[in-house]
């Protein structure tokens, strides 16, 4: 195995064998247990360095291993594949810190950071799939590892959220199955190429093409939360916040976001697909999803719901970039990828603050929370504009390119959704900035946990993740244009899709 | 339900036996002709009468594990022991025991005939075990053999001694080659061996069948 | 023709009978020592034997050195290859978890005769795998049919015992017909070899050859627990200790099946297709009826014998693909290995379950996540393997058979498929959500010896692991 | 007169079968079977099978009666005499 | 017609009362009496059809003595289970009705 082999495998290695290490340690081996996570996130980050590295110079990393004949698990290290891959890196060191504060004193914990390094592996094994199996693979192996962080807290409560939860993505996979294996039979195997295999199969196929179409969006569509196959996020919300950051926020709707960018440009190939006419109905899709996820946001009441409805919306700009026939639009979407799972996993981590140090759930309940936790609720403050896409964050950046995208591609009207979306996102956001900073503080928290000591509103390990991220949020706007920016990346990358 | 589930076993029934009998009626000659083959080969077998070369040598493997079936037939028997100790045998009408003593020699006699018959013409160790256990069962009936309950170590070994004798005949020659393929100048001292061990045990087996049962649960 | 002398096919037939007459030999409750070393040395010659069919092909072992049709041959191909492996392997995992199980004074009573009985049972098996002989075939059915009924009939209990009768009758008239099936094709043609039969049965035989077909397979059929034969089953292996109740599911069943199948493709190929839709049928209703039973019962133990009437269906699904290509008979072979592996480790993972808690209930089950998780978590990925999930074995077979009904254009079955993984995604969250929930203060939790565990897991993590191996075992199919 | 004999030999056989299942009274059924195995004895005679006449005039006819014989005391003993499977 | 056909007939005759009786009769007894009638049906079949020629076959006359020491051991076992049951339970069959008695 040469060395080009064997490093996507340790990217994989170096949250799996952590997970399974930490899986059989006992409750209250407290430390070596983070220093495993830690030294699983770290690790990972290198190998994850040395891939960009080499991508960016041009070295193409790969690994097959047949299974059956005729079917092979292909990693594959591209470009495309370490945009999220990155993601996930980094933001899992993040929440790996901030959960070992979040979770401090609670049970279960092994068993807690065991599946939440097997859905890091799922998430980066995902990513790195080189072809529609393998895709396959990790696609359900993320929805099994992450049920039990969804019932984590074992209330009949959680219960009914992870049966949800299961029920929508076990049927999605189904789906997706099905249109796989058709494709399989139609062609052999599917690897991801660069402008898409499936046009060879000429025009007595297109049929059955279109079908199989349906049936792989749909299937991925469900944890991309397209409308209507979104009721599963909002009820995976009874998770723990770490949970709800990394995975629901980033991890698992990411997955299917990704998904669908793969099997447009590297299944089907986006011009294949839009002379099929795919691309149009995916757009309205995407562009329904976001009016109407930014709609149900507006009443939701509890903090988490309504971020949950936020990323419904904001998840399918993605798909949107996907579907908008033409470079720009590529670049758009795929900066939002990065740039929606920064902005969002920091209004997470502060969502989390207020609950877990002043007991704080809804919206209703964060008056003058601003005054009581400055730092939070500025991380919260600066995610929340980028959300809405003010200049200069990461959001603008990326709501930016879509509409030129847009115009570029001759949609205008999504144009008026972006515009649309972007004042229903200010319209449930600007409520809430308004109650942290304005509104005086209640007499009493409803359940302080964490008493404030002098400038430390809260732990240390819950304070500093937001604030990093945050901090992202903004330099990743501000240096949008630099050659190490998302940006930059999701340009690399639109190069190479568009070449053909 | 149970009239619908009678009357559909009625008439499948029914149409199977019809069927049956119609493809019968029009069945040609069988392409193999294993009479033939079988007399062709009786001369290697080590014995004369067909029926014991075929039992013993040629589908000797049926018979190997056929006693296996047995055998482990008694051993669910035993699983199934409840513990109770078995009713004394009744008292029992003397003459009928006398004349029980007096054909318990006889009944020995019979089954080493079979035995060493079943060489030459019908009978073998299927029909000497048979009569042992007869004999045994009669035994019990005039109540001069008690019913057994667990068997003690030597039972266990007389049960098991003929299949133990033949799987060692068994094994020992397919180390020389082949699952039980007697070299043609042992062939019918193997065979007799094996039928002698055969033969107290099955015989010990099929009363054993009869004996571990009767008054366990009456 | 003849061997060199260690021919590993015959000897794993000896050596179970050595060992199970000895264990009798050495009395009750004592065997296990003896077993376990001599199951070791079984996988290593199952392994061999692999191994070395893998370099020059099937083997043919004549018995008394006679050959077919006179004398009765040992034929050892691929697919035999494969089952043996699949019993060795399975049945030495289940001797250990077996040892430590009746290790247990509260169950001691039941492994009087365990182990002589398994030691039959894994004979019959090993010899029925072997067989190319239709009534040499009849003994090892007996054989199997007796030792298995005994071991249902181990615990001694009334519902135990009821189970044993009415599986012991189910079995003896499925024999039956299976002898009249026999007698008619020896009838016919003069000679019981399969290898003789081959040739000679073309696709338009004498009216007695059908119904010779029919009746065999029928009785197969119903000793495979195939719907709606399936009915004795449940309280079977629903209510025999662990360790028989993994035996049987994972073992005994699939016996019957591989012979179906070696008829399918071998002397009864001509006649096949007739017959392959209404199994394929029968397999679907199998699929949706024991889901829909596992979705409903309220015992552990019998929600997982459902599941094995629902996963059984999936076996017959592969007559209609048959003629499609080599896919169907390789997604049977992984789903029965696949199933065979996960099943064991389901039953063995419900047998700590029901220790720890004291209740073979799915309501006593609240809060085993945080006691025994390692069984929790073997019993999980089991599940994976049953649902069809991947990575893992059971996975490979769904797509398998998804690709092969694809490729043959019967769109039907892809739904059936599909809509029993999901059924038994339902049946098997069904213990595991209730197992995350909190413990009520009222629960008691028996300690379990750590072995028991431990061969769950190691089952169940062989059912996951081998869907990396999948081309290995069609390889070895050929 | 072979024949007549055959013919005869059959119906008696499928007639003491039939009784034996047929017949309400369990005793007389097992009394019934035990006929048909001897019947069944004449019948291999018949066949040239003296091996199999041998062997289930001792074991099919007289082990499987003596075994059915006292299973049915077992069965009985409890509560007397029994008629049903109506 | 040979004497060898003619007793396949009878075979035929037998396995099929024998086995709609194992199949219909509740009482346990019956049962097994029935599974034997049904087994010598078969063992008929075999020995007949194969001599229907009138030529004496030693195999399946073998495989018959095979069978019929595999029928009694299996005979024993189902009577063995179903005194057992009997003792547990007093019942003599294992269906609903059964029960009654």
């Amino acid at each position: 195995m040469t060395v080009n082999e064997v490093l996507p495998l340790a990217v994989i290695a170096s949250s799996l064998l952590p997970g399974l290490i930490i899986f059989a340690l006992p409750e209250r081996r407290i430390g070596l247990r983070s220093a495993l996570n830690l030294l699983g996130a770290v690790s990972k980050l290198v190998f994850v360095g040395l891939l960009l590295a080499g991508v960016a110079a041009g070295e193409e990393y790969g690994f097959r291993h047949t299974v059956l004949p005729g079917v092979e698990l292909v990693f594959k290290a591209d470009a495309l594949a370490l945009l999220f891959v990155t993601l996930s890196t980094v933001l899992w060191l993040f929440t790996t810190v901030y959960a070992i504060g979040y979770l401090e004193g609670s049970p279960h914990r092994s068993r807690f950071f065991g599946f939440f390094s097997l859905c890091v592996t799922a998430t980066v094994g995902l990513a790195m799939a080189g072809n529609l199996f393998t895709f396959f693979v990790f696609y359900e192996l993320l929805t099994l590892s992450t049920f039990p962080l969804v019932v984590h807290r074992g209330t009949p409560q959680a219960m009914r959220g992870g049966m949800v939860y299961l029920a929508y993505t076990l049927a999605g996979g189904a789906l997706l199955l099905t249109g796989i294996v058709w494709l399989h039979g139609l062609m052999g195997q599917v690897d991801f190429v660069h402008g898409g295999s499936v046009a060879a199969l000429g025009p007595q196929a297109t049929a059955q093409l279109k079908v199989v179409f349906l049936l792989l969006i749909a299937g991925v569509g469900v944890k991309a939360a397209i409308v209507p196959l979104h009721g599963w996020l909002p009820q995976a919300m009874v998770a723990p916040a770490p949970v709800s950051a990394l995975l629901h926020a980033v991890a698992v709707v990411k997955a299917g976001a990704f998904g669908i960018v793969r099997i447009v440009y590297e299944v089907y190939g986006v011009e294949y697909a839009q002379s099929l006419g795919l691309l149009l109905p995916l757009a309205i899709a995407a562009a329904i999803t976001i009016v109407w996820g930014s709609v149900r946001a507006l009443f939701q009441d509890d903090l988490k719901k309504r971020l949950a409805y936020s990323t419904v919306s904001q998840v399918s700009y993605i798909a949107l970039g996907v579907a908008l026939f033409g470079p720009v639009g590529t670049i758009g979407g795929l900066a939002h990828l990065v740039h929606q799972g920064i902005m969002k996993i920091t209004l997470f981590f502060a969502a989390g603050n207020y609950a877990e140090t002043l007991g704080v759930h809804k919206v209703s309940e964060l008056d003058g929370a601003g005054r009581r936790m400055p730092l939070t609720s500025a991380a919260f403050s600066i995610a929340a504009f980028g959300m809405i896409g003010v200049a200069p964050t990461a959001g603008y950046v990326s709501k930016w390119y879509l509409g030129e995208g847009a115009l570029a591609a001759g949609m205008d009207w999504v144009v008026a959704v972006l515009w649309t979306s972007s004042l229903l996102n200010a319209a449930y956001f600007l409520p809430i900035l308004y109650r942290l900073w304005f509104r005086p503080r209640p007499a009493a928290w409803p359940h302080e946990h964490i008493p404030a000591r002098g400038w430390r509103e809260t732990g240390w390990l819950l304070l500093a993740p937001p604030l990093i991220t945050a901090a992202a949020v903004l330099i990743t706007g501000l240096f949008a244009e630099t050659s190490w920016s998302p940006l930059a990346w999701a340009k690399l990358i639109a190069a190479r899709e568009y070449l053909q | 339900m149970n009239g619908l589930l009678r009357s559909a076993v009625v008439i499948v029934g029914l149409s199977l036996a019809a069927a049956m009998v119609i493809a019968l009626l029009q069945l040609p000659s069988a392409a193999v002709h294993l009479p033939a083959l079988v007399a062709e080969n009786l001369a290697q077998s080590g014995v004369e009468h067909p029926v014991t070369a075929v039992l013993l040598n040629f589908r000797g493997w049926d018979t190997l594990l056929e006693v296996a079936v047995l055998l482990l037939a008694l051993l669910t028997l035993l699983t199934l022991g409840g513990g109770k100790a078995p009713a004394p045998a009744a008292a029992v009408d003397p003459l009928l025991q006398g004349l029980a003593r007096r054909m318990l020699p006889l009944i020995v006699l019979t089954a080493g005939y079979l035995l060493w018959a079943g060489a030459h013409r019908p009978g073998g160790a299927f029909q000497a075990g048979a009569v042992l256990a007869a004999g045994a069962v009669f035994l019990q009936l005039a109540g001069l053999l008690p019913a057994w309950t667990a068997p003690r170590r030597w039972l266990r070994l007389g049960l098991v001694l003929g299949f133990l004798v033949f799987l060692a005949v068994a094994a020992a020659l397919l180390g020389q080659g082949a699952l039980l393929r007697y070299p043609p100048a042992l062939a019918g001292g193997l065979i007799l061996l094996i039928e002698a061990g055969l033969t107290l045990s099955l015989g010990l087996i099929l009363a054993g069948l009869f004996l571990f049962l009767t008054g366990r649960d009456a | 023709m003849t061997e060199a002398w260690p021919d590993p096919a015959a000897w794993l037939i000896l050596l179970p009978l050595a060992w199970a007459t000895l264990a009798f030999l050495a009395g009750p409750g004592r065997g296990g020592r003896l077993a376990i070393p001599a199951l070791a040395a079984q996988c290593a010659l199952a392994l061999w034997l692999a191994v070395s069919l893998a370099e020059s092909g099937a083997r043919l072992h004549p018995v008394g050195g006679w050959g077919a049709p006179l004398g009765i041959d040992l034929l050892a191909d691929g697919l035999s290859a494969v089952m043996l492996l699949l019993t060795q392997a399975v049945a030495l995992a289940l001797a250990v978890y077996a040892q430590a199980y009746f290790a247990d004074a509260h169950h001691r009573h039941e492994a009087t005769w365990f182990w002589p009985l398994t030691g039959f049972l894994i004979a019959a098996m090993n010899a029925l795998f072997l067989s190319a002989d239709l009534f040499n075939l009849y003994v090892t059915l007996e054989l199997l049919g007796l030792a298995a009924v005994g071991l249902v009939a181990v615990g001694g209990g009334t519902a135990q015992i009821a189970a044993a009768l009415r599986y012991l009758l189910v079995s003896l008239i499925a024999s039956g017909a299976y002898l009249m099936g026999v007698a008619l094709i020896y009838g016919t043609y003069g000679t019981a070899a399969i290898a003789s039969l081959a040739p000679l049965i073309d696709p338009t035989p004498p009216l007695a050859t059908w119904l010779a077909a029919g009746l065999m397979v029928v009785g197969l059929m119903a000793k495979t627990a195939l719907f709606p034969f399936h009915f004795w089953l449940p309280p079977a292996h629903g209510g025999a200790p662990a360790p028989v109740s993994a035996l049987l599911s994972a073992l005994v069943v699939k016996a019957s099946f591989y012979l179906v199948l070696r008829l399918a493709l071998g002397p009864f190929a001509p006649l096949a297709e007739m017959a392959a839709w209404l199994a394929g049928g029968l397999g679907a209703a199998a699929i949706l009826w024991g889901s829909w039973q596992a979705l409903r019962t309220r015992h552990i133990k019998r929600l997982v014998a459902w599941s094995t009437v629902a996963q059984l269906g999936y076996l017959f699904l592969i007559f209609p693909l048959l003629a499609a290509d080599g896919l169907a008979m390789q997604a049977g072979v992984m789903q029965a290995v696949a199933h065979g592996l996960a099943k064991a480790a389901l039953f063995a993972a419900a047998g700590v379950l029901m220790r720890a808690t004291g209740r073979d209930t799915l309501d006593g089950l609240a809060g085993v996540a945080g006691r025994v998780p390692l069984t929790l978590f073997a019993f999980g990925l089991a599940g994976v393997t049953i649902m069809g999930l991947p990575p893992s074995a059971g996975f490979l077979a769904k797509w398998l058979l998804i690709d092969a009904a694809l490729a043959s254009g019967q769109w039907g079955w892809v739904v059936v498929i599909i809509a029993g993984g999901l059924l038994a995604a339902g049946y098997i969250f069904r213990v595991l959500r209730r197992a995350f929930l909190v413990a009520p203060e009222d629960s008691r939790f028996h300690p379990v010896p750590r072995r028991l565990e431990w061969t769950a897991f190691a089952l169940a993590v062989a059912s996951v692991l081998l869907g990396l191996r999948g081309a290995e075992l069609v390889a070895l199919l050929g | 007169m072979n024949l007549a004999f055959d013919l005869l030999l059959i119906l008696a056989l499928s007639w003491s079968a039939w009784r034996s299942l047929a017949t309400p009274d369990l005793t007389r059924a097992v009394v019934m079977f035990i006929v048909f195995g001897l019947l069944m004895a004449l019948a291999w005679a018949r066949l040239g099978a003296p091996d199999i006449a041998l062997a289930e005039a001792a074991i099919g006819a007289g082990l499987t009666g003596a075994l059915l014989l006292d299973a049915l005391g077992a069965l009985q003993a409890r509560r007397g005499e029994k008629k049903e499977d109506a | 017609m040979s004497t060898g056909l003619l007793y396949a007939l009878a075979g035929v005759l037998l396995f099929v009362l024998g086995a709609a009786g194992a199949v219909l009769l509740a009482h346990l007894m019956r049962k097994v009496l029935a599974f034997n009638v049904m087994g010598s049906g078969a063992f008929l079949v075999l020995v007949g059809l194969a001599q229907r020629e009138d030529v004496i076959d030693p195999v399946p006359q073998a495989m018959v003595l095979t069978g019929i020491v595999v029928a009694v051991a299996a005979t024993a076992l189902a009577l063995g289970l179903a005194r057992a049951f009997h003792a547990r339970t007093g019942r003599t069959g294992l269906t609903e009705e059964a029960r009654r008695d």
